[in-house]
């Protein structure tokens, strides 16, 4: 059976597309990039779908797969990592040919036995779809196919409970209520810690990176400001540090400005800087 | 256009498919190339059935969308977990089964 | 919009062996939510095993009624018993039954092989405070429950499509059961991860193979399709052999993947070692006996309607498959080192002899492949229950995982002389030895294979059994007549163990280590010097154990009344 | 008859005081060995009121069948729990359970040191029962029970002291071996059952005796042959024999049990049994001949090499049973003759087994005979026991063997065209070489000087056994001298035989017989001369054979015969070496050749499951298009 000539354009400017989007699933190296090209083939195939007179499905297959199915793939990645890149260097030895040749293989031997479906015309789905095609398709459902729906029905419990079980990590101490935790910050202050949250690293300090300790209202550099592993990891800068590197910035600024400027205003502007040096800077190491 | 080129789109996604499965060694693009197969076979159940002027096959399209998602929850639990464990999402680096 | 529509009639008696199991199952997901977590266990337990009984007297009660009309069916057939699915069905009930007991026991160390909660990262601080709190997935006797309805499903249908759903029914569950394991959990969870992988990939090939059937036949009704290989002019590509050939291959590859025959075998040694072990237990037994029943369903009844090309075609296909696998499960399970491996490739060994006895497609291959299956199964279940017992201990008493490395069973006779006398009847039975099931099994499967013509196919089988023989009489005599390594080793064991009394408080001898680093030496040596341990039943295992063995011995002493049954199950069409 | 429901009490029995001893457990140990003793007595006693009951009978009366019920009944294989009792079995029965007795009753003094004796009576009990549903099963498939049973009775019992790994080993080897010749008996029952239908004797040897009509000669010919292997196997012929001598490793009594009444004369027992089958098979027919002919010689020389008392004995009984073997493959002539021959050799070969063992009981657990020597006056009685079935595997008139193995040689010059010359001659030579080793074991023991250390911490003290060792020796003795005679009076075994394996006209060998048995009388009185000469008159080098024989050849060429060195020492030492050598090389090297190929293919094998899931799926896929190739190569159906 031949299509009509709308079909036959819109086929030939999918499907190509489609085959294209396809291999890019071989050849992406971001599994997101992946994901998308896998929604296009299914957007794809919801138009197709509707062009071979099957409507409902074409709705199905968007909402479910492209809606559901495919952003549940995201949300995974996401949970994965979503910019981690996959190197394309084959590591197991001749798979990369196994693959390809399998592959190509299926794809032939799927061809020839495929491409030669048709001996007589198609029926079409005409008389089939008289009454709407999800309406047809509710009838088959219902009439024919309700044992299959019912176990379908047993195969997405099991689906959740199978996401439960493996994802789902209760609870094994009490719930933190904002009572219980104000209580235990107002019991820890008697050990010297703070009521508040603790400062943001860099707040007040003149440099606001991670790893630079917040000033205090006394403008002492507050140490455990700044996140406790670059802390361990010896990564932190120290106020000290930090005064140092502005005063090398400044003597560069003010020996830049005693070119052009007078020697009493370079003197103004080393006294400015000096607030920020405390007696504890030095010795807190 | 002749109903068959439908069938070999669909042979060729069903191939591209396997090949990721293959090939690819992130795990959930494999799964995706799984779920390629899954469409391809679907579009051959379409095609089917407008060709045997059955709408049974767009039924069966639609149970197999419906077991397909099922299975990409199963899968995507399973993915998860194991990339809690090991931090990895690569197929290859589950290999501490072997002989 | 209801005009037309006629609402099936349902007999509900005929789908109860598989409803009460899947009812009980979402019974069970309701027991989760409302049961307090103190009695869920026990609860899940009743229930489970209340629905496996309970299926179990439904499949009798059914039985005379099939048998005197030769089927019974709902809704077109999508649901369909034959005598043959009935008696598969029961040996599904049968095996599943020991199979929970196994997974419900806690044995005397006080934990069950399952993880407190298997969404904990192993190894972390939550997953100790998991287990401290109590925890229990008691989920996985709700999965194991719909896992055992799509078993009873698989084979009792007369629809592909159907087909195809219970075994994602029975899958799923499977895949979920695997990762669940206390210990050793990165394996159950890469288990889990590679049984999934290879079971979707395999189930998308089935699909396809489902579908060009579809195309054609225009039908997935497996009676229909036979009506339209017979008479090609009934549909509109009846007239193409190749689809359905391509189709009915690919659609084996499916079925063939979940008997664990070769090729479609790779998953099956590292899933059941890594799979917690009364979970491997369960799914060898009963997914094989389900596969094999859904592979008869499509296979013999599609055969009435091939010609002889395609029969013969077909036949080919199982004769490469029964060699691949004969060959591939006796030689690589004759090098195996470890318990569970060496299980696993014996597994596939019976998948082949399984398949060997299908090649006739007749009512005596199925007869024999029904005994087959309650052989194998009780004897591949008692077996991982044992395999459950046999532990590792540390040297501060702490029992640990299993021991499964072969080397580790030696000289089991003398530390558990009932439990080896067991193993060693299951392992006798496997080899087909004659007054055990497996004997007759054997002899069953092969003769079907020479009443069809297949001698050479029966010969190779004769053959691959003499050698896998080497094997398992292999284990039998490590465990009886080799000393254990731990008494080889014990005059060693005994000076490094004395100062060593307090367990990982061991300082380390040579003091400038750090106690960090004598700390992990200290532990790497306890894992070294693990002994091997038999820990006691808290009841169920010992009373699976006990029901596989007698039912070996009985099956194999007495086995006129199961062959009866088995004959009567042989009818495989309505 | 009268008695025949008794039958199933002769497998009950011995099968009844096994259970009891395995399932009492530690509470029988004092007294467990007796019950063991009683049930193997009790056997004997039911079998001989069987026995006595079918003397009252008419000779064609006296074959028939018991049924307990039925075993399997699954459409096509129906087989009955059924029991033949006739002359052939009843035999066996009585073989079994008289010369079992007395084994049992020898362990029980000889074993009484051994903590687990509980355990061996056990299997001791387990092995005759075995033994004996094989001789009396009226189906192959009962028999295969009973055959299989043998085989795990003797796997436990060879293993039996498996503190030793070469013990381990050794029963392992056995039962994988054997298993190789069960195979054999498997797919003969299969193609028994896709020929006639049926596995029961009476429908397939009646089938066969009637030229097995609807049968092609090939698969006739392929069932004699499986059942060949089977036999093979059991009875340790060519090329299936290696696990005979490892088997010593097992306790001497074991050895006498398995040599003499049970295990080994199973394959003679099968084949004499399946007679008809190979008679319609007249092909597989010759090749039991010729393999028959090959073991005996095989065994023989074999035998000459070993200087383990025990593996001498073993190798010998590899010689006998290949008599018994060629006898069973000349077609009904030689039936009776092969049971008879099976019937004194039981008794002398226990009584030569048990006076080893005694031996060894004298000598520490000695077995190496060069450490032997001049034990005849410190072992009397043990010297005569055994001096008495010594004569008797030579054949010496007038004690058993020569009646037995004189028949033998007769049957084998009977017939047409190159077989007679042939088999003949091999029996003829064999009955030499049989005489120079057996000669040279009961030398090398008990004549000579004595060449063990007589003072040191670890010397023995030779002493004669307890009673309960000695008495078994000694009756066996008797039966060793007085047994052949008493059953050749008128033929009497060969008639009483008769309706079992048929009456065959008496064809004349192609020599005279009065010849033939003077040329046997010769070469055994050479071979026992020449062993008498190296091994009672001159001194037995105590270091292993190579530095043996050039000492040796030195001695001799100063005063003994230079031409019979030359002539028949040098070649035979060379030819027995060269013969050990290749059952070490070549036959042992090919099972292990098979065993290492499985272990490399399976190695080759493991690799494939490198646990990486894509190549798994890519194995998956590949799998699925070898399949596809191999079905479009053999149809071209595919597309």
């Amino acid at each position: 059976m031949t299509a009509s000539g709308g079909e036959a354009f819109l086929f030939w400017t999918l499907a190509p597309l489609m085959v294209l989007a396809a291999s890019g699933l071989l050849v992406v190296r971001k599994a997101v990039h992946a994901a998308i090209c896998v929604m296009f083939v299914m957007v794809g195939l919801a138009i197709l779908y509707v062009a071979q007179e099957a409507p409902f499905l074409g709705v199905v297959q968007v909402v479910v797969y492209t809606g559901a199915v495919m952003m549940l793939f995201l949300f995974v990645l996401m949970l994965v990592g979503v910019d981690s890149a996959d190197s394309l260097t084959e590591t197991i030895r001749g798979q990369r040919w196994i693959g390809l040749l399998l592959g190509a293989g299926l794809a032939a031997v799927l061809l020839t036995v495929i491409g030669r479906a048709t001996f007589r015309p198609a029926v079409g789905l005409a008389d089939a779809n008289a009454v709407s095609n999800p309406v047809a398709l509710a009838r088959v459902l219902f009439e024919h196919y309700v044992v299959a729906m019912q176990v379908v029905g047993v195969l997405l419990v099991t689906a959740a409970l199978a996401a439960l079980v493996l994802t789902h990590r209760r609870r094994l101490g009490p719930r933190l209520t904002q009572r219980a935790v104000a209580t235990a910050r107002v019991a820890a202050l008697a050990q010297g810690r703070p009521l508040t949250p603790l400062p943001a690293p860099g707040v007040y300090a003149q440099n606001n990176a991670m790893d630079t300790p917040a000033l205090g209202p006394d403008g002492r550099p507050l140490e455990h400001s700044v996140p406790r592993v670059l802390r361990i990891r010896g990564q932190e800068r120290s106020a000290t540090a930090v005064l140092a590197a502005e005063e090398t910035l400044v003597e560069h600024r003010a020996a830049a400005a005693e070119l052009s400027e007078a020697a009493e205003l370079s003197e103004t502007a080393r006294t400015a800087g000096s607030p920020a040096r405390t007696p504890g800077g030095e010795e807190h190491r | 256009m002749e109903l068959t080129n439908y069938l070999g789109l669909a042979a060729i996604l069903f191939a591209i498919g396997s090949a990721t499965v293959l090939l690819r060694r992130n795990s959930i693009v494999v799964f995706m190339g799984i779920e390629l197969m899954l469409n391809a076979t679907n579009l051959v159940l379409v095609t089917f059935a407008r060709m045997h002027g059955d709408i049974t096959g767009q039924l069966l399209a639609f149970f197999v969308m419906v077991v397909a998602a099922a299975e990409v929850v199963v899968g995507l639990a399973i993915i998860i977990t194991i990339f809690r464990a090991r931090r990895s999402a690569s197929v290859d680096d589950v290999n501490l089964l072997q002989s | 919009m209801n005009d037309g529509f006629i609402a099936p009639e349902i007999d509900w008696a005929v789908v109860a062996p598989v409803l009460v199991v899947l009812g009980a199952g979402v019974l069970g997901v309701l027991v989760e939510a409302f049961v307090p977590a103190r009695a869920r266990r026990v609860t899940q337990i009743l229930l489970t095993l209340a629905a496996l009984a309970g299926s179990l007297v439904a499949v009798v009660l059914l039985w005379p009624r099939v048998l005197r009309d030769g089927f019974a069916f709902i809704v077109d057939g999508t649901y369909l018993l034959t005598p043959f699915t009935l008696g598969v069905q029961a040996v599904v009930a049968v095996l599943a039954i020991p199979g929970v007991l196994v997974i419900a026991d806690r044995t005397s160390s006080g934990e069950d092989a399952f993880a407190p909660t298997a969404a904990a990262v192993p190894g972390t601080a939550y997953e100790d405070a998991a287990r401290q709190a109590g925890l229990q997935q008691t989920e996985i006797y709700p999965l194991v429950l719909f896992a055992t309805g799509g078993m009873l499903l698989f084979p009792a249908t007369d629809n592909l499509i159907v087909l195809f759903i219970a075994l994602e029914v029975l899958s799923l569950p499977l895949y979920v059961l695997c990762a669940t394991a206390r210990r050793r959990r990165l394996l159950s969870q890469e288990a889990a991860f590679k049984y999934f992988l290879l079971g979707s990939f395999a189930s998308a090939l089935m699909l396809f193979g489902i579908a060009l059937v579809y195309g054609f036949a225009g039908t997935v009704s497996l009676e229909t399709v036979v009506l339209v290989l017979q008479h090609p002019e009934l549909s509109p590509l009846g007239t193409m052999p190749g689809l359905v050939l391509t189709g009915v291959l690919l659609v084996l590859v499916g079925l063939l993947f979940k008997v664990g025959a070769a090729p479609f075998h790779t998953w099956t040694p590292d899933v059941y070692q890594g799979a917690p072990t009364p979970v491997t237990g369960f799914m060898a037994a009963c997914t094989k006996a389900a596969a094999v029943g859904a592979l008869v369903r499509v296979l013999f009844t599609l055969a009435a309607g091939f010609d002889d090309a395609l029969r013969g075609d077909i036949v080919v296909a199982l004769w490469v498959v029964a060699i691949l696998t004969m060959l591939v499960g006796t030689v690589a399970g004759a090098v195996q080192t470890d318990v569970k491996r060496l299980l696993a490739y014996s597994s596939i060994a019976h998948a082949g002899f399984l398949v060997v006895g299908l090649v006739g497609f007749s009512e005596l291959g199925a007869r024999a492949v029904v005994f087959y299956l309650l052989a194998y199964g009780l004897a591949t279940i008692g077996a991982f229950a044992v395999v459950t017992l046999v532990r590792e201990q540390d040297a501060s008493g702490v029992v640990l995982g299993e021991a499964t490395r072969l080397a580790q069973w030696a000289g089991l006779g003398r530390k558990a002389p009932w439990l080896t006398a067991a193993f060693a009847l299951f392992l006798l039975s496997m080899a087909g030895i004659p007054l055990t099931a497996g004997f007759l099994a054997k002899f069953g499967v092969f003769q079907a294979a020479v009443d069809a013509g297949a001698w050479p196919l029966a010969v190779l089988g004769v053959l691959a059994s003499a050698v896998a023989v080497f094997f398992y009489v292999r284990v039998i005599v490590l465990m009886v007549l080799t000393p254990p390594a731990d008494e080889r080793a014990a005059p060693e064991a005994a000076g490094a163990a004395a100062p060593g009394a307090a367990g990982a408080a061991v300082r380390p001898v040579e003091g400038g280590g750090g106690t960090a680093a004598g700390v992990v030496t200290a532990a790497r040596t306890a894992v070294a010097r693990a002994t091997v341990v038999v820990v006691g039943s808290r009841g169920p295992a010992a009373l699976a154990i006990a029901l596989c063995a007698l039912g070996v011995l009985l099956v194999g002493l007495l086995p006129a009344s199961v062959l009866d049954l088995a004959g009567e199950a042989a009818k495989f069409r309505p | 008859m009268q008695t025949l429901a008794l039958a199933p009490w002769l497998v009950a029995t011995p099968s009844l005081g096994a259970a009891i001893l395995l399932l009492a457990g530690r509470r029988t140990d004092r007294w467990g060995h007796w019950v063991g003793v009683l049930a193997s007595a009790a056997t004997f006693v039911v079998g001989l009121v069987m026995l006595l009951d079918m003397f009252g009978m008419a000779p064609e009366e006296r074959v028939a069948h018991h049924t307990v019920g039925t075993w399997v009944d699954a459409g096509a294989l129906h087989v009955d729990l059924g029991f033949q009792i006739d002359p052939l079995s009843m035999t066996f029965v009585m073989l079994v359970t008289f010369v079992g007795t007395l084994i049992h009753v020898y362990s029980v003094a000889y074993m009484s040191h051994d903590l687990d004796r509980r355990r061996f009576f056990a299997y001791l009990n387990l092995f005759v029962a075995a033994m004996l549903l094989l001789v009396l099963a009226d189906s192959y498939l009962v028999l295969f029970v009973g055959w299989e049973g043998v085989g795990l009775a003797s796997f436990l019992l060879i293993g039996f002291w498996d503190h030793e790994r070469v013990n381990a080993v050794a029963g392992k080897k056995a039962f994988v071996m054997n298993r190789v010749g069960d195979m054999g008996l498997l797919v003969a029952m299969m193609l028994m059952l896709a020929t006639f239908g049926a596995v029961d004797f009476e429908t397939v040897i009646g089938a066969s005796a009637q030229g097995a009509p609807g049968a092609s000669q090939a698969v006739m010919i392929a069932i004699g042959l499986m059942l060949l292997l089977a036999a093979c196997g059991k009875s340790a012929q060519f090329p299936l024999q290696a696990w005979l001598g490892d088997a010593m490793a097992g306790p001497t009594p074991v050895s006498a049990l398995i040599h003499a009444a049970t295990m080994v004369t199973a394959g003679v027992y099968l084949l004499v049994r399946s007679g008809p089958v190979l008679e319609a098979a007249p092909d597989a027919q010759l090749v039991v001949a010729i393999v028959g002919a090959v073991t005996l010689l095989f065994g023989a020389i074999v035998g000459c090499a070993k200087d383990d008392i025990k593996k001498t004995l073993a190798a010998s009984t590899m010689s006998q049973i290949g008599y018994m073997m060629l006898a069973a493959g000349l077609g009904p002539v030689g039936y009776a003759f092969a049971i008879f021959h099976l019937i004194t050799h039981g008794f002398f070969k226990a009584g030569l087994f048990l006076g080893a063992g005694s031996v060894m009981h004298a000598m520490g657990d000695t077995v190496d005979m060069r450490r032997f020597g001049g034990l005849a006056r410190l072992l009397p009685v043990t010297t005569i026991t055994m001096g008495l079935g010594w004569l008797a595997i030579l054949g010496v008139p007038p004690f058993s063997g020569f009646y037995s193995k004189d028949k033998i040689i007769e049957a084998a010059f009977m017939g047409e065209g190159w077989r007679p010359w042939v088999f003949g001659f091999a029996a003829l030579l064999g009955a030499g070489i049989t005489a120079y080793y057996m000669s040279r074991l009961f030398f090398m023991t008990f004549a000579g000087r004595r060449r063990w250390a007589s003072d040191g911490p670890d010397a023995p003290h030779p002493h004669e056994a307890p009673a309960l060792m000695v008495w078994p020796m000694i009756v066996l003795a008797v039966g060793s001298a007085g047994l052949g005679f008493a059953l050749n009076v008128g033929d009497g075994f060969v008639h009483w035989l008769e309706p079992v394996v048929g009456h065959t006209e008496h064809h004349e060998p192609v020599l005279p017989v009065w010849l033939l048995i003077a040329l046997t009388l010769v070469l055994v009185v050479l071979g026992a001369a020449l062993a008498f000469r190296q091994y009672a008159m001159s001194a037995v080098p105590t270091t292993p054979p190579h530095a043996h024989a050039l000492v040796r050849a030195a001695r001799v060429d100063l005063h003994q015969d230079d031409v019979n060195e030359a002539l028949v020492m040098r070649p035979g030492q060379y030819l027995t070496r060269a013969l050990v050598y290749s059952d070490r090389t070549a036959v042992d090297a090919g099972w292990l050749g098979l065993a290492g190929g499985i272990g490399r293919f399976g190695d080759r094998l493991r690799r494939l499951q490198s646990g990486y899931v894509r190549q798994y799926a890519a194995q998956t896929l590949g799998g699925l298009a070898v399949i596809a190739v191999v079905v479009w190569l053999l149809s071209g159906q595919v597309g």
